[in-house]
C-alpha cells in the first residue's frame, strides 16, 4: 500500500533537485570560464557594498580601479605584468567577509587582499590570511587588528583608533571648548576613542560633562540628543562619534530644537564624501566641524588623486586615498623585491615607503625610480605612508574641517603621534 | 525635563500608531501579523522621496502621491502573494510577509543605495511653549497621525465599508452569508493600510533620515504596540503605541538609553503574561 | 579551490544545524522562532567565553547547548498561553535583547569590538594547512549525529506527540499529552541544537562580534527549512545546501555580470531570496521532501520476528 | 462511575451552566439531550477540562478530578470526542491511534533516545492493539492514509477508536452522529453498543433521538443550563416540560 501523492511528487521533486544542482554547478564553474591570464597578478579587494556600511564601498572600489589602470597603462610591474583586481562584498558581515576572502584566495589565487574596511571583518579574516601567508592591507582602525604575531603580513592604512580620540580632543581644545560631552555610536572603532579623548580633556583642565553610547539602527536618537544637548547646563561642544545615517538624524534633531552646543563630528559622518551635505542640505550642515585622519591635503599626490576621481579640489576622500596607497605600495614592494610572494614583498613595504629617500607621490614615476635602484619614500593620497614595525601608520595627519556654505573648509591639520621610523 | 521627555515620547508614539493601526487592521481581517509593515513604510518614504527630491514636487503633494502609490503597491502585493495563500495557516502568511519585506526593502536599496537621504523640506526651529520645546515637525506629525486615526475611526464606525470590515473581522462566515464580498473588503483594507503606512513613512523620514532600514527599525516597536493593544483592535493599537512611545522615552531617565528598545520587549512580555489578550483585546475562545 | 569549498561546506554544515533546530521547533512542533539569530549569538558567545576561560572547547559546546536550551525552554514557557503570532514577536524581541546585551555589556562580551582569539577544537592535531579539513570532518560528524538523533526523535512517540500538538493541542491534551511540557521540551531541544551551531560558528571564526548575528540568519534558516520541506530533515539537507549555493553562487554571478554595481547585485540577491521564499510557499508548500510518517508495514515487518504466521495474516488484511 | 455535582460555568456576564448534576453508571450509556443552547457541549468541555468550572465538582470513580488539567483527566481514564471531528490531519490514521497510548517510554526525549529497545517493543505492541481497534471499525485498510482524507463518518469512528486506545474508564461522545450519513449512524451505534457490552461506560450528547432511544439506559434533559429531568428515554419524552423546552427552543 503506497501513499499516492508521494508517487506523484517524485518526478517533479527530482526535477527541482537536479535543477538546483545544475544551477549551483553552473555558478561554481563560471570563474574557470572567465579565468585570468597567467601573466596578470590577481589582487583581492574586500569592501562593504551592502549592509550597514554599504555606503563606504563604492568610492574605494573606484580608487582601486583607477590606480590599477594607472599602473597597468604605464606597462605594469615586473616587466610587463599587470594587476587584475577581484572585488568582493563583505556585506558588512564578518561571516560573509570570511567566505569572500576564501573565494579571493582559493578561486582567484589573490596575492594580497586589500580594502578591508570594517574592523570586525578584518578581525574575522586576519587568521585566514596570515595562515595563507598572504598580505593583508586594512583600512580599519581597531587596535587589535595589528595585535599578535602577524608575520609582518598585516598593514594598516589608517590611524589606530586610540590615536583618533586625543587628536580630536586637541582639535576641540584648540577651538576653546573645555566643557564638552560625548555622544558615541556603539561601534568597534569609535569606542576605543572615548577614554583617550577624556584623558586629554582632563589633562588640559577641561571637563567631560556627560557621555552617552547609543546603538546603531535605532528609530530615533531623540532621547540621546535630549540628554546631551538639552542638559540644564549644556556643554560648549559635543563630540559626536557616529556614522552617516545616525549622524544625519542627530543633526536634524539638534538643529530643529535650536540647541546651541557646537558639534564636532567624525568626517566619516559629517562629510562622507559629500553624502552628508547632500542628505541634510547646506543650511543644516552650516557650522558643523569635523575631524578625521585626513589625506595629505594640498600635496600634489592628493590633488592629482582628486582629479583622477573626477572630483574638485574641495572633495575630501577619507578612505579612497588609502585604497589608492594600498595598490601603489603593493606595486612598489613587488617591483622592489621582484616577487609577488607576500612574505617576500611585504619585507620591502617599509623600504619603499619610509624615509630616508626621495619623496615621490606619482606611482608611475616611483616605479621607474625603484627599477632604477634609487631609494624612495612613497607619499600617498591617503597619507604619507610611513609604517612602524607592527604595520601601523605613523605621522598621520588629522584634518580638522568646518562646513561653510556647503563646502569643507580646512581649519587646521593636527599631527598624529610620531614614531621611531 | 520630564514633561519634555513625555511629550517626545508622545510624538514618537504618534508615528508608531499609524503603522500599528495598519497592522492591527490586517490582523483583524486576514488573521496574520504582517511583517512586511516595516518594508512597506520604507517603500512609502522612498515613493515620497522620488516625488519630492527627484521630481521636485512639494512635500505635501509628494506624500499624497506616495499614499496612493503605496496603496496600489500593497493591493498588487496582496493579489500576487497573500491572496493565493489566503486559506493557509497564519504562520505561512507570516513567513510570506517576511519574503515580501525582503523584496520591498531591497528594491529600495537597488534604486537608491544604502546612503541616508532626506526630503527637501527646510528644518524649522522649534517653538517654546510653557517651557517645552515643540517643533514644527512634531506638530505636523501629531496632526497627521490624529487625522489618520480619526479617518480610520470614521470609516470603521460610520460607513457601510467600515461596518462590512468589522463584520468580516468578527465573523467571516456570517459576513459571507450576509452577502459581503470579502475580497472587496480586503482590497479596501489594503488601501487603508497603504495610505496609513505611507503617511507614517513620510513622518519617519522627516523625523530622521531615509535609508533602506528605515522601516525595519520600527518593526519591533510597531508589533509591540499592536500586541500591547490587543491585536485586531485599532483603538488598542493607538493606546499601545502612545504607551510604548512614552514608556520608551521616559525609561531613558532611569536606564541607559541604549537599552531603550528592550523596554518595549519587556512591556509586551509582562503584559502578555498577565493579560494574554492585550490591553483592549477580548478573550478568544477556541471552539 | 578545495579550501574555499571547505569553507563553504563548513558554513553549509552550520546552516544545516540551525535548520535542523528550526525544523524541530517550527516544522515539527509548529512553534515559530523568529529569534534564531539571537539564540545563535547566545550559543556563540557562551562557547567563546567558556573556551576563552580555558575550560576547553568541549565544555564550551556543552555550556552553549545548555544555556540555549534553558533560554528557549523559558521562552516557550512564557509563551505558553499565547498563540503562534505572539511567540513570533516574543522570540523576535528576545533576539533583539541578545543583540543589545552583546553590544552594550562590553565587560563580558567585548561590546562591538567582540571577542577575538577563541580557541579551536582539536587544534594541533594536524598541520595548520589541513586543520580546516579536520574541522569540517568534525562538523560533519556532529551534523550526522544530530541528524540521527533527530530522526530517532521524530520517528519516536515523542515526535508523534509533538506533531499532534502542532496539529491540535486541545486534542493532544484530551489524549493525555502534557502539551506544555511537550512544547517546552521541543523548543528546548531545538535551543540546544542552535547552541551547538553557535559554538561551532564561534570556533570556526575564532572571533565573535555582534555584527555576525543579524536577522538575515533567521531569514536564511526559514528559507532552508521551507525549501527543504517543513518537517523533513533529509529535505533540509538539500534546502540548506541549495540556499548556500545560491548565496555563494551569486558571488560568481557578479564576476560575469559587470553591468550592475555591488550594492545593486546584493540587493537583487536578497530580492531573489524573498521571491524564492514566496514562490515556494505558493507553489510548493511541501518543499523538496515530505515529513516522516509512520508506515504500518514498517512496524509490522519488524514484528514478524514474533511470528511469521501473524505477519502473513496482517499482510492479507492490509492489502 | 462519573459523578457531576452542582457544576456551574459563566463566560463573563453569560451564565451557561447553572448547577448541573449528573450520574453516569459504570457499563451503561448515559444520554444528554436538550434544545440548542442548553449548555450540553459546554458541560462536556467542562468535564473534559477544556474550561475550568466555577462551581461544583466532578468525581471519576470517587476521585475528585476537578483540579486536574485536561491531560491528567485523560490519564485518569476520562476521554472525550468532539462535535466537529478533530482528527490530527497530518498524522496517519494509525499514528492517530498510536498517539493515544498512555505511558509510552518514547514520549520522553531521553526515553526515545536511550531506550530504543523498550520503545520498539512498545511500538510493536501498540500497532497490534491499534490494528485490533481499527479492524473492529473497518478502518485498518486506511491505516497509512492521512486522517484528513477520511470521510465524516470514518473520522467519527477514528475518534472513537482513538479514545479507546487510551484504555479509558469512560468516554464522553459529543454528537457522534452529527454530519454523518444514516447508514454510518447505524454503524456507529452498533460499534458503541458492542463496546458497552464489553463493559465500556459512555456519556453521549446527541440530537439524533433514534440513536439516543436505541442506545441509552438513562437520559438527562438539559435546558437553559439547568437539569430539566432525567429517566429512561420513554419517560423523558413523555414529560410535558421536555416538549415545552424543545418547542420554546425552536421558537
Amino acid at each position: 500500500m503506497k501513499c499516492h501523492n508521494r508517487i506523484d511528487l517524485r518526478p517533479s521533486r527530482r526535477a527541482v533537485l537536479s535543477g538546483a544542482a545544475t544551477a549551483g554547478a553552473a555558478l561554481l564553474a563560471a570563474p574557470f570560464i572567465a579565468r585570468a591570464q597567467a601573466a596578470e597578478i590577481p589582487i583581492g579587494v574586500l569592501l562593504p557594498f551592502t549592509g550597514s556600511q554599504g555606503a563606504y564601498g563604492p568610492d574605494m572600489r573606484k580608487a582601486a580601479e583607477i590606480t590599477t589602470k594607472l599602473i597597468n597603462d604605464a606597462g605594469g610591474i615586473l616587466g610587463g605584468r599587470s594587476f587584475k583586481l577581484f572585488f568582493e562584498d563583505d556585506e558588512s558581515s564578518p561571516t560573509a567577509g570570511l567566505a569572500a576572502t576564501k573565494k579571493l584566495l582559493e578561486i582567484h589565487k589573490c596575492q594580497a587582499v586589500i580594502g578591508i574596511w570594517g574592523s570586525p571583518i578584518a578581525m574575522a579574516i586576519k587568521n585566514v590570511l596570515i595562515q595563507a601567508n598572504t598580505c593583508m592591507m586594512v583600512s580599519g582602525a581597531a587596535n587589535a587588528i595589528t595585535d599578535g604575531d602577524t608575520k609582518g603580513l598585516v598593514w594598516r592604512y589608517q590611524a589606530k583608533a586610540t590615536d583618533w580620540g586625543p587628536g580630536m580632543a586637541k582639535a576641540m581644545l584648540s577651538r576653546g571648548w573645555k566643557r564638552v560631552s560625548i555622544l558615541a555610536q556603539q561601534n568597534p572603532f569609535v569606542i576605543p576613542m572615548i577614554e583617550p579623548a577624556k584623558k586629554v580633556f582632563e589633562a588640559a583642565g577641561g571637563q567631560v560633562v556627560d557621555s552617552v553610547v547609543y546603538n546603531p539602527d535605532q528609530p530615533s536618537y531623540r532621547a540621546e540628543v535630549q540628554r546631551i544637548f538639552g542638559a540644564s547646563n549644556p556643554p560648549e561642544a559635543v563630540m559626536c562619534l557616529g556614522l552617516l545615517t545616525d549622524f544625519v538624524s542627530i543633526v536634524r534633531e539638534v538643529v530643529r530644537n535650536g540647541y546651541k552646543s557646537k558639534v564636532m563630528a567624525l568626517s566619516i559622518a559629517a562629510d562622507a564624501e559629500g553624502k552628508f551635505i547632500q542628505a541634510v542640505g547646506p543650511d543644516v550642515a552650516e557650522g558643523i566641524e569635523h575631524f578625521q585622519p585626513s589625506p595629505p591635503l594640498g600635496s600634489p599626490t592628493y590633488a592629482r588623486f582628486q582629479k583622477l576621481m573626477g572630483a574638485d579640489e574641495n572633495a575630501l576622500f577619507l578612505f579612497a586615498g588609502n585604497t589608492h596607497d594600498q595598490v601603489c605600495t603593493l606595486a612598489l614592494a613587488m617591483e622592489k623585491t621582484k616577487s609577488t610572494d607576500s612574505p617576500v614583498f611585504t619585507k620591502a613595504i617599509r623600504e619603499v615607503c619610509n624615509p630616508p629617500g626621495e619623496v615621490v607621490g606619482d606611482v608611475v614615476e616611483a616605479l621607474k625610480k625603484v627599477r632604477a635602484g634609487s631609494k624612495i619614500a612613497f607619499a600617498g593620497a591617503g597619507s604619507d605612508c610611513d609604517f612602524d614595525e607592527r604595520g601601523d601608520q605613523l605621522n598621520r595627519h588629522f584634518g580638522h574641517f568646518r562646513i561653510e556654505k556647503g563646502k569643507q573648509v580646512l581649519v587646521q591639520v593636527i599631527k598624529g603621534p610620531e614614531g621611531t621610523l | 525635563m520630564i514633561a519634555q521627555v513625555v511629550l517626545n515620547g508622545f510624538i514618537t508614539g504618534m508615528i508608531i500608531a499609524l503603522p500599528a493601526i495598519a497592522l492591527t487592521l490586517t490582523y483583524g481581517i486576514l488573521k496574520f501579523p504582517n511583517f512586511a509593515i516595516g518594508a512597506m513604510l520604507t517603500a512609502g518614504a522612498y515613493l515620497a522621496f522620488i516625488c519630492n527630491s527627484i521630481l521636485q514636487l512639494p512635500l505635501l503633494l509628494s506624500a499624497a502621491i506616495a499614499a496612493v502609490g503605496l496603496a496600489a503597491t500593497v493591493v498588487i502585493v496582496d493579489r500576487l502573494v497573500f491572496s493565493p495563500l489566503r486559506e493557509r495557516t497564519t504562520i505561512t502568511l507570516l513567513v510570506a510577509s517576511m519574503g515580501v519585506s525582503f523584496v520591498l526593502e531591497n528594491m529600495a536599496r537597488f534604486a537608491f543605495g544604502n546612503s541616508a537621504r532626506s526630503f527637501e523640506a527646510p528644518i524649522v526651529r522649534s517653538m517654546h511653549i510653557m517651557g517645552l520645546r515643540i517643533n514644527f515637525e512634531q506638530i505636523v506629525t501629531a496632526a497627521t497621525a490624529l487625522a489618520g486615526m480619526l479617518a480610520v475611526y470614521v470609516i470603521l464606525r460610520h460607513t457601510p465599508l467600515g461596518r462590512a470590515m468589522r463584520a468580516v473581522a468578527d465573523n467571516p462566515a456570517l459576513a459571507a452569508v450576509r452577502g459581503i464580498d470579502r475580497e472587496r473588503i480586503v482590497r479596501w483594507m489594503w488601501v487603508i493600510v497603504g495610505v496609513l503606512t505611507a503617511a507614517a513613512g513620510v513622518l519617519a523620514g522627516l523625523d530622521r533620515a531615509i535609508d533602506p532600514l528605515l522601516g525595519w527599525n520600527y518593526v519591533v516597536t510597531v508589533f509591540a504596540a499592536a500586541i500591547l493593544g490587543g491585536l485586531g483592535n485599532p483603538l488598542g493599537a493607538v493606546l499601545g503605541a502612545l504607551t510604548l512611545g512614552v514608556v520608551e522615552e521616559t525609561s531613558t531617565l532611569v536606564i541607559p538609553p541604549n537599552y531603550r528598545q528592550v523596554v518595549s520587549f519587556f512591556a509586551i512580555a509582562i503584559l502578555l503574561l498577565l493579560r494574554p489578550q492585550g490591553l483592549l483585546g477580548t478573550v478568544r475562545v477556541k471552539k | 579551490m578545495t579550501a574555499y569549498l571547505v569553507t563553504i561546506l563548513i558554513l553549509v554544515c552550520i546552516a544545516i544545524i540551525l535548520g535542523l533546530a528550526l525544523n524541530l521547533q517550527w516544522g515539527l512542533c509548529g512553534m515559530v522562532n523568529f529569534g534564531m539569530a539571537g539564540f545563535f549569538a547566545l550559543g556563540a558567545y557562551a562557547a567563546a567565553l567558556v573556551a576563552l576561560s580555558g575550560a576547553g572547547t568541549l565544555a564550551g559546546i556543552v555550556v552553549a547547548a545548555l544555556i540555549c536550551a534553558a533560554t528557549c525552554g523559558a521562552t516557550a514557557l512564557v509563551s505558553l498561553r499565547l498563540s503562534d503570532e505572539y511567540l513570533a514577536i516574543l522570540t523576535l524581541g528576545f533576539g533583539e535583547v541578545i543583540r543589545l546585551v552583546t553590544l552594550s555589556e562590553s565587560w563580558l562580551t567585548g561590546g562591538s569590538l567582540g571577542l577575538p582569539g577563541i580557541p579551536r577544537p582539536l587544534w594541533g592535531w594536524v598541520s595548520e594547512q589541513n586543520y580546516e579539513l579536520l574541522f569540517l570532518a568534525l562538523l560533519v560528524v556532529v551534523v550526522l549525529a544530530l541528524f540521527l538523533v533527530l530522526e530517532v526523535l521524530i520517528r519516536s512517540p515523542f515526535g508523534r506527540a509533538v506533531r499532534a500538538v502542532r496539529e491540535d493541542d486541545t486534542v493532544a491534551s484530551t489524549l493525555g499529552k502534557n502539551v506544555t511540557m511537550l512544547r517546552v521540551k521541543a523548543f528546548a531541544v531545538g535551543g540546544a541544537i542552535i547552541g551547538i551551531a553557535g559554538a561551532f560558528h564561534a570556533y570556526y571564526l575564532t572571533y565573535v562580534d555582534p555584527s555576525q548575528f543579524s536577522a538575515i540568519i533567521t531569514a536564511y534558516t526559514f528559507m532552508a527549512v521551507i525549501a527543504g520541506g517543513r518537517g523533513s530533515n533529509k529535505g533540509l539537507l538539500f534546502g540548506a545546501a541549495t540556499i548556500m549555493c545560491l548565496i555563494e553562487g551569486s558571488r560568481f554571478l557578479k564576476d560575469i555580470v559587470q553591468v550592475l554595481d555591488a550594492t545593486q547585485l546584493a540587493s537583487i540577491r536578497l530580492i531573489l531570496i524573498g521571491l524564492g521564499l514566496i514562490l515556494f510557499l505558493i507553489y510548493r508548500p511541501q518543499g523538496f521532501l515530505l515529513e516522516y510518517r509512520l508506515r504500518s508495514s514498517s512496524l509490522l515487518a519488524r514484528s514478524s520476528l514474533n511470528g511469521a504466521t501473524r505477519m502473513h495474516d496482517f499482510k492479507q488484511e492490509a492489502s | 462511575m462519573l459523578h457531576i455535582e452542582n457544576v456551574g460555568k459563566s463566560f463573563g456576564a453569560l451564565t451557561v451552566l447553572r448547577g448541573i448534576n449528573l450520574e453516569a453508571a459504570a457499563g451503561r450509556i448515559t444520554g444528554i439531550i436538550g434544545p440548542n443552547g442548553a449548555g450540553k457541549s459546554t458541560l462536556l468541555n467542562v468535564v473534559g477540562g477544556l474550561f475550568p468550572n466555577d462551581t461544583g465538582r466532578i468525581l471519576l470513580d470517587g476521585t475528585d478530578v476537578t483540579p486536574l488539567p485536561m491531560h491528567e483527566r485523560a490519564r485518569c481514564g476520562l476521554v472525550r470526542t468532539f462535535q466537529i471531528s478533530r482528527e490530527l490531519g497530518e498524522l496517519t490514521v494509525l499514528e492517530n491511534l498510536m498517539l493515544a497510548r498512555q505511558a509510552q517510554t518514547g514520549e520522553a526525549v531521553l526515553g526515545a533516545l536511550l531506550r530504543p529497545g523498550s520503545v520498539a517493543r512498545e511500538e510493536r505492541a501498540a500497532v497490534l492493539e491499534a490494528k485490533g481497534l481499527l479492524d473492529n471499525v473497518g478502518l485498518w485498510r486506511l491505516a497509512d492514509q492521512s486522517a484528513r482524507a477520511l470521510s465524516g463518518g470514518q473520522k467519527k469512528l477514528l475518534e472513537l477508536s482513538r479514545a479507546l486506545m487510551l484504555k479509558p474508564k469512560i468516554i464522553l461522545l459529543d454528537e457522534p452522529a452529527a454530519g454523518v450519513s444514516p447508514p454510518m449512524r447505524l454503524e456507529i451505534s452498533k460499534v458503541i453498543r458492542g463496546l458497552c457490552q464489553d463493559g465500556m461506560t459512555f456519556v453521549i450528547v446527541e440530537h439524533d433521538m433514534d440513536m439516543i432511544a436505541s442506545l441509552c439506559d438513562q437520559v438527562y434533559v438539559m435546558a437553559e443550563g439547568k437539569n430539566l429531568t432525567s429517566g429512561t428515554f420513554g419517560e423523558v419524552v413523555a414529560d410535558d416540560r421536555v416538549v415545552r423546552a424543545y418547542l420554546g427552543g425552536v421558537a
